[in-house]
């Protein structure tokens, strides 16, 4: 038996379950954005896979993209963390419901 | 002649611009008399147009202009679109010549009240509503007018806002009446879903595409909202209500223009209704049980407003049945004898109310003939022309109906015939009833005491409601002079053309008979009144009291429509939203089905905001389950 | 020797100006510390006016495919291009008077010259990697403005909100570009369509591609159950960029699924209509009647945007012309509605701040009386929202549910009517509030800070509502002009 | 060989991606998150990817994973402070819904039929390969990442700049959390009791 695409394909979704489970469940924004790049990465390993598999580059690139994307992203979700604890707030996101109904 | 219609349908809009703009910075006499000079002017424009109309031979007189299309596709297109015939030109000279004398008359209704320019504004506004509704080529510039007209009255009834009864009214009326534009926007729907066109010309001439089946339907929801507007069976209840209002507002809107729109509705689309027979023998038993009905029931009213609004519901009763037997011309001839001696009565008993500081309940009144001589002259003749007394001018009409009815010779024409003599028995005893309560019995204690104050300050009305009045009291007496059986017949000439498939016209014979008996019924019914109303003995107590006190109260309970109307759907929602009890805002519709129905549907908006706690851990739990659902509904679909 | 793609610098100059114009801009304000608001004025004003007029000058030329193929240049790309950088110019009006903008001009610009860019470029995306740029390059600037009010703690709530769930939804949208991706080889929309067509739709890989890119195109729209964004966002957001939200990210996240349903997934159409008709029936319903027990005006009118997502929804399950460029109209009469909107709760906002009034229901009783302008245009903002004549919104309305009636989806029509209706009862709580005469006062207002700005912004969508509503040929022939290129492989 | 690699750099991403989710401590989580990366650069070696790999370890162990060590040293390494509101229907159905994919996705791939790995040239994944893709057909998204990640940079300006910031002790944060759970727990009261009198009739 060898390694088949099924299989990263398979890991691939586990890995967007967990990440999926983390932002689910979690209350401190920290852990939300690490959440956030565990089901980025996952979805690299689905690009990436299938750029394998139908033997072209352009999965690949995609991914990379995705990576510089997600570096900005990570910026940004930290930005707002930092100014967050400026404003002296609780880093818990049950407490960001100012804003309901 | 075009541009001179046109000029009378853009007056009002300007008169409403101006008294926006500048109202506030002019003097109140100024604004008001601004407003009456449009009207007088836009008067003489309406007038000289029919006077060219005239002159042009039958067959052209059919004037369609599309000023501007606003939307277009394929077939179907809607725009400004005027349609001046002879029909249309019958409206606008009753729109705006007794439009002109309410406006002279509410300067001296208004003239102690702060908001009187607002009050104008809003006339005028009324009156542009209801030339849009009236020159409209198309179905679509119909109903916007109809919807205006139902606004401006809106605005109107409830235009003391300080007065708790009348914004109840106002929203009664704006309830009833938007039942009756979702009729009529379906039934404008469904015939371009049909007819794949909108405007009159289209719809004319492909009326005859249209199954029974599908006619009916069309015809039944423009009857729906005929019927709203008009005030007749079974979404009456608003008009009696809507008499809280400035008195002006009676006269003009819920007595000679606005409530006639269905009239004029159903004989502007008679080649439709030709094609659903049934809606026509509906209208006849709609308009037949509802005069019966209004005029018992305006015979037990104490309000004197409240008398003349069932009075004028049983009056469109009888158009209903005039334009439901296809004698179009009878139906709108009766439509502009009635605009002259209801505005009339109503603005004779806005004196008295006048002369009474306010007071409407005519059991204190009484005796006032002596002190308002020129009042009780104008009134007397309002009242034989309602009762249908040859020569006045509601004789002519009238009859000229109810000999349809002979004519027509089938039992729907019979129930009009047989029925329609009822109500001027009615008419006779309701209108009498009022004359010799107001002028003739003893004065009461309070009558005594106010009017002689009254009449000392300012005799018996201030020139501009007089003058109106007079006015009026000419048409009311001579209009009917246009089409005597046998002797003139200027109406049914003129309004021929209007009805490509024919109406029904009676015979000489038939005409002069009918009058005959009408009159007499009609003096039967006055004799009625004068023996249980003119003297002190005879009270009414006697019937109160006596073995038809069950009937007395439910006249006086109006037959329970309104009562109907409570349990069936004020209190179902009351009990409800009270079960739901949260807090919906209140203030905005204290109507009960509005508030409830809001109640309602916040009940399931707050199951929304369980979701949307504000806690984004929730968010992303919706949008997962979202995610998973999604993948597993394609699955099964694409499998 | 590797071969650079050839570019058509004409074809692209709209974006490269906004982006040229955010670097200048930020390096400008850099030296001239003081001068940021009239720098951030002036700059952005032209920036966006060169960018705007690069796109109306190839308005009607024939489309150009560019840097290799990955961006499309047609009329539809020059519609959105020229309505965002209105848009945008319209909220820098309405920043004018705004403390931050005092202080951060020179970035809050910037951000939003480089969300224009993004749009512009998610507009013209032929593939799933110009798109996934294109839409962080916006959706990350939007988050920033969004949480730009330093002071206000629901800002940056709202930002991190708005971060959080919008990275999900570009996840799955990557997601399920990489299971198309896997099945046809290729990321572009034409490829992907030929590829599709080819190999008949039963792949189940297929199936799960479509079913993800749903997902995160749905979100990005904001209909219905992908909506729980919407709300909070728009309420906690400053509200011009709200103004803009409802108006351009609606546009844009709306080309881009049209683009890609008609253009790379019209094989899977017997997929996608149903949802789509489940979606729009859920949002018109479920939004209208979420926003009725609303008391601040701007969740409410949030809520009424994620039912308006649904009338939208329709013009894309009609499909075919007329459905096309109804929904083009709508959307764009939509985004002037909004904005002018937004615009009088901007001003409502400016008039209260020094008692940090919100603007609820209550805060806004009788405010009518004191800005008449406003509180008229308000309401006919309000009416084009519930899609009454005379306003751009009827229009808008009457041609999608007319299409939707003459394609036999009557039952979509009357949902949408049912919607309206609903909607009647919460846009009339705004207007009886707002001219609630038994808190009437004589006092008068003083001018708020940026008072004639912001008036000018009203105006300006007054107009384009009006107009739009009395003559809609014009604007009518241009929606069809710009739909004409959606479904280009049809 | 290659299932043996695959099998182990598998079970050490999920072992790590569990790791960074179900931590309390961020500091904890985001090193999880490197040895996560780690395990999948291996994985995308084995997927002839080698440009991705290096990008994956550079991108994110040099610059992204700095980052987040560097706000978490910032903000302090705060754990979740109390139980919050977790209900456990909540934790169920999070868990559900994400199990819920995980097991559709799977299950389409396994029912799914592929061909082999499709055969592929020596300078497949290589830096030359990708890089000349990035300047050719992905010039576009390329720069526009550029003028992305240049927007982060002004949003950390924005974010980052002010006065200093206020810290709070733990204990303060705890003190401020009670009191505005407090707080809310009397609004609520109070709101119910208010719909209570509204609902007796107060306001006929």
């Amino acid at each position: 038996m060898s390694v088949t695409l099924p299989f990263f394909l398979a890991l691939s979704a586990i890995l967007f379950s967990i990440g999926l489970v983390g932002v689910l469940l979690r209350r401190s924004p920290l852990t939300i954005l690490l959440s956030l790049e565990v089901m980025l990465n996952s979805v690299n390993v689905t690009l990436v896979a299938f750029s394998r598999y139908v033997g072209g580059s352009d999965g690949q690139v995609f991914a990379l993209i995705v990576m510089g994307i997600a570096a900005a992203e990570v910026v940004v979700g930290l930005g707002l963390v930092v100014a967050m604890t400026r404003r002296t707030m609780v880093l818990d996101t049950d407490e960001l419901r100012t804003l309901n109904g | 002649m075009t541009e001179l219609v046109w000029i009378t349908l853009v007056l009002p809009l300007i008169g409403v611009a101006v008294l926006a703009i500048l109202g506030m910075k002019l003097p109140p006499r100024a604004a008001g008399w601004f407003a009456s000079l449009i009207m007088l002017a836009a008067f003489a424009c309406a007038a000289i147009a029919t006077a060219i109309l005239a002159t042009r031979p039958a067959e052209e007189r059919q004037v369609v202009q599309v000023a501007w299309t606003w939307l277009s596709a394929g077939n179907f297109s809607v725009g400004l679109d005027l349609w001046f015939d002879e029909l249309t030109a019958v409206m606008l000279l009753v729109i705006t010549g007794v439009g002109f004398l309410i406006h002279v008359y509410s300067i001296g209704y208004m003239k102690d009240d702060p908001q009187s320019r607002r009050f104008m504004a809003y006339l005028n506004l009324f009156v542009f509503s209801m030339l849009v509704l009236v020159l409209s080529a198309n179905l679509v510039l119909l109903l916007a007018g109809w919807g205006l007209v139902g606004l401006s009255s809106y605005l109107l009834i409830g235009f003391w806002h300080n007065k708790p009864k009348a914004i109840k009214a106002a929203k009664k009326a704006f309830i009833m009446n938007a039942i009756g534009d979702v009729g009529l926007a379906l039934g404008i729907f469904l015939l371009f879903v049909d007819l794949g066109t909108v405007s009159y010309t289209g719809i004319f001439a492909e009326a005859g595409r249209l199954s029974e089946t599908q006619a009916s339907v069309a015809c039944l929801l423009l009857l729906v909202g005929a019927v709203a507007k008009s005030a007749q069976l079974p979404l009456h209840t608003w008009l009696p209500d809507a008499m809280e209002g400035p008195t002006p507002i009676s006269a003009l809107i819920h007595a000679a223009t606005m409530v006639t729109a269905g009239v004029y509705l159903i004989a502007r689309m008679n080649p439709l209704f030709i094609h659903a027979p049934k809606v026509l023998d509906l209208i006849v038993i709609i308009g037949v049980v509802g005069l019966i009905m209004s005029g018992l029931i305006a015979i037990v009213q104490t309000d004197i407003k409240r008398i003349i609004a069932f009075s004028t519901m049983s009056q469109i009763a009888y158009m209903f049945v005039g334009v439901g037997l296809t004698a179009y011309w009878a139906g709108i001839f009766h439509l502009f004898t009635h605009a002259f001696f209801k505005a009339l009565l109503f603005l004779g008993a806005g004196l008295v109310i006048h002369a009474l500081n306010g007071e409407q309940d005519i059991r204190n009144m009484g005796g006032l003939r002596k002190q308002l001589p020129k009042i009780y002259f104008c009134m007397m003749i309002a009242a034989f022309a309602l009762a249908g007394i040859f020569p006045f001018s509601g004789g002519f009409s009238k009859d000229a109906i109810l000999s349809a009815g002979l004519n027509v010779d089938t039992t729907i024409g019979w129930i009009a015939y047989i029925g329609g003599l009822l109500g001027a028995l009615l008419t006779g005893i309701y209108t009498f009833r009022l004359i010799f309560m107001v002028f003739h019995r003893r004065a009461s204690p309070y009558a005594e005491r106010v009017i002689p104050e009254s009449i000392k300050h300012h005799g018996e009305g201030p020139s501009t409601m007089l003058w109106p009045v007079y006015i009026l009291a000419i048409g009311a007496a001579f209009a009917g002079l246009l089409q005597i059986p046998g002797l003139t017949h200027v109406v049914t000439s003129w309004l021929e053309p209007i009805a490509p498939d024919g109406m029904v016209e009676a015979t000489v014979g038939q005409d002069w008979l009918t009058t005959l008996i009408g009159t007499t019924i009609g003096l039967i019914g006055i004799g009625i009144a004068y023996h249980l109303y003119a003297r002190e003995s005879t009270s009414p107590e006697l019937i109160r009291n006596g073995r038809g006190r069950l009937i007395h109260r439910a006249l006086e309970r109006r037959l329970y429509w309104d009562d109907l109307y409570e349990w069936s759907f004020e209190k179902p929602v009351q009990w409800a939203s009270s079960f739901l009890n949260r807090d919906v805002d209140r203030t905005a519709f204290r109507w009960a089905p509005l508030d409830g129905l809001g109640q309602l549907t916040a009940f399931f908006g707050r199951s929304f905001a369980i979701i949307e706690n504000g806690i984004v851990r929730m968010y992303a739990l919706v949008l997962a389950l979202g995610i998973a659902g999604m993948i597993l509904f394609l699955l099964v679909r694409g499998a | 020797m590797i071969q650079a793609p050839s570019v058509d610098w004409f074809a692209i100059a709209p974006e490269v100006a906004l982006i040229v114009g955010a670097f200048t801009l930020l390096i400008v304000a850099a030296f001239a510390k003081g001068h940021e608001r009239g720098l951030s004025i002036v700059l952005g004003g032209a920036t966006l006016l060169v960018s705007g007029a690069f796109a109306v000058a190839a308005w009607g030329d024939a489309p150009v495919l560019t840097m290799a193929d990955a961006f499309r240049v047609d009329d539809l790309t020059e519609l959105v291009r020229i309505t965002v950088a209105l848009l945008a110019a319209l909220v820098i009006l309405l920043s004018v008077g705004w403390p931050r903008f005092r202080e951060h001009g020179s970035e809050f610009t910037a951000l939003l010259l480089l969300v224009c860019a993004g749009m512009g470029i998610v507009a013209g995306s032929t593939s799933f990697v110009t798109l996934f740029v294109g839409l962080e390059l916006f959706s990350l600037s939007l988050y920033v403005l969004c949480a730009f009010d330093g002071k206000s703690r629901a800002s940056l709530e709202a930002g991190f909100k708005y971060l959080v769930l919008g990275t999900i939804g570009s996840i799955v949208l990557v997601y399920g570009a990489a299971f198309l991706y896997g099945a046809t080889g290729s990321f572009m929309y034409d490829d992907i369509a030929t590829s599709l067509a080819k190999s008949g739709s039963g792949d189940s890989i297929v199936v799960l591609g479509t079913a993800l890119v749903l997902v995160g195109l749905l979100f990005k729209v904001g209909a219905m159950p992908f909506h729980m964004w919407v709300p909070d966002v728009y309420q906690g957001a400053p509200t011009q960029v709200t103004g803009f939200m409802a108006g351009a990210t609606k546009l844009v996240a709306f080309v881009a699924l049209a683009r890609i349903l008609l253009d790379a997934l019209p094989s899977q159409e017997h997929l996608w209509s149903p949802v789509l008709i489940i979606a729009a029936i859920v949002t018109i319903i479920g939004g209208n009647i979420a926003a009725l027990i609303q008391t601040n005006v701007k969740r409410m009118i949030a809520w009424s945007s994620v039912g308006a997502a649904g009338y939208a929804l329709i013009g894309i399950i009609v499909n075919g012309e007329q459905g096309l460029r109804g929904l083009v109209f709508y959307l764009g009469a939509y985004a002037f509605t909004a904005m002018g909107a937004f615009a009088v709760i901007a001003l409502f906002e400016r008039d209260q701040a020094r008692e940090n009034g919100h603007a609820t229901l209550d805060g806004m009783r009788a405010w009518g009386f004191s800005r008449p302008f406003a509180g008229m245009a308000m309401v006919v903002f309000l009416l084009a929202f519930a899609g009454f004549p005379p306003t751009a919104g009827f229009i808008g309305k009457f041609i999608v549910s007319g299409t939707a009636v003459t394609n036999g989806y009557a039952y979509l029509a009357i949902i949408g009517a049912i919607g309206s209706v609903i909607g009647l009862g919460y846009y009339l709580r705004i207007i009886l509030s707002l001219y609630d005469r038994s808190r009437k006062t004589d006092v008068g207002l003083p001018a708020a800070p940026g008072l004639g700005a912001i008036s000018l912004v009203i105006l300006l969508c007054l107009a384009v509502v009006l107009f739009g509503g009395i003559l809609p040929g014009v604007l009518l022939d241009w929606s069809g002009q710009a739909s004409a290129f959606l479904a280009i492989s049809r | 060989m290659d299932l043996v690699v695959f099998f182990l750099a598998a079970l050490a991403a999920i072992a790590t991606a569990v790791a960074v989710v179900a931590q309390k401590n961020p500091f904890v989580s985001a090193l999880a998150l490197l040895g996560n990366l780690v395990a999948l650069a291996v994985l995308m070696l084995l997927l002839e990817a080698q440009f991705v790999a290096v990008a994956q370890i550079i991108v994110y162990a040099g610059a992204v994973m700095v980052m987040f060590l560097f706000v978490i040293a910032y903000v302090g390494p705060r754990g979740e402070v109390g139980p919050g509101e977790r209900k456990p229907w909540q934790i169920w159905l999070a868990i559900l819904a994400a199990a819920l994919i995980a097991i559709e996705v799977v299950a389409v791939v396994y029912g799914a039929t592929f061909s082999d790995w499709a055969e592929i040239s020596g300078d497949y994944g290589s830096p030359a390969a990708i890089g000349k893709s990035l300047v050719t057909n992905y010039l576009l998204a390329f720069e526009i990442v550029s003028v992305v990640l240049f927007m982060g940079a002004v949003a950390g300006v924005i974010f980052g700049s002010g006065g200093r910031p206020l810290r709070l002790s733990n204990d303060e944060v705890l003190a401020k959390e009670a009191a505005s759970a407090e707080q809310r727990r009397r609004e609520d009261s109070r709101a119910v009791l208010d719909a209570a009198r509204d609902s007796m009739g107060g306001d006929r």
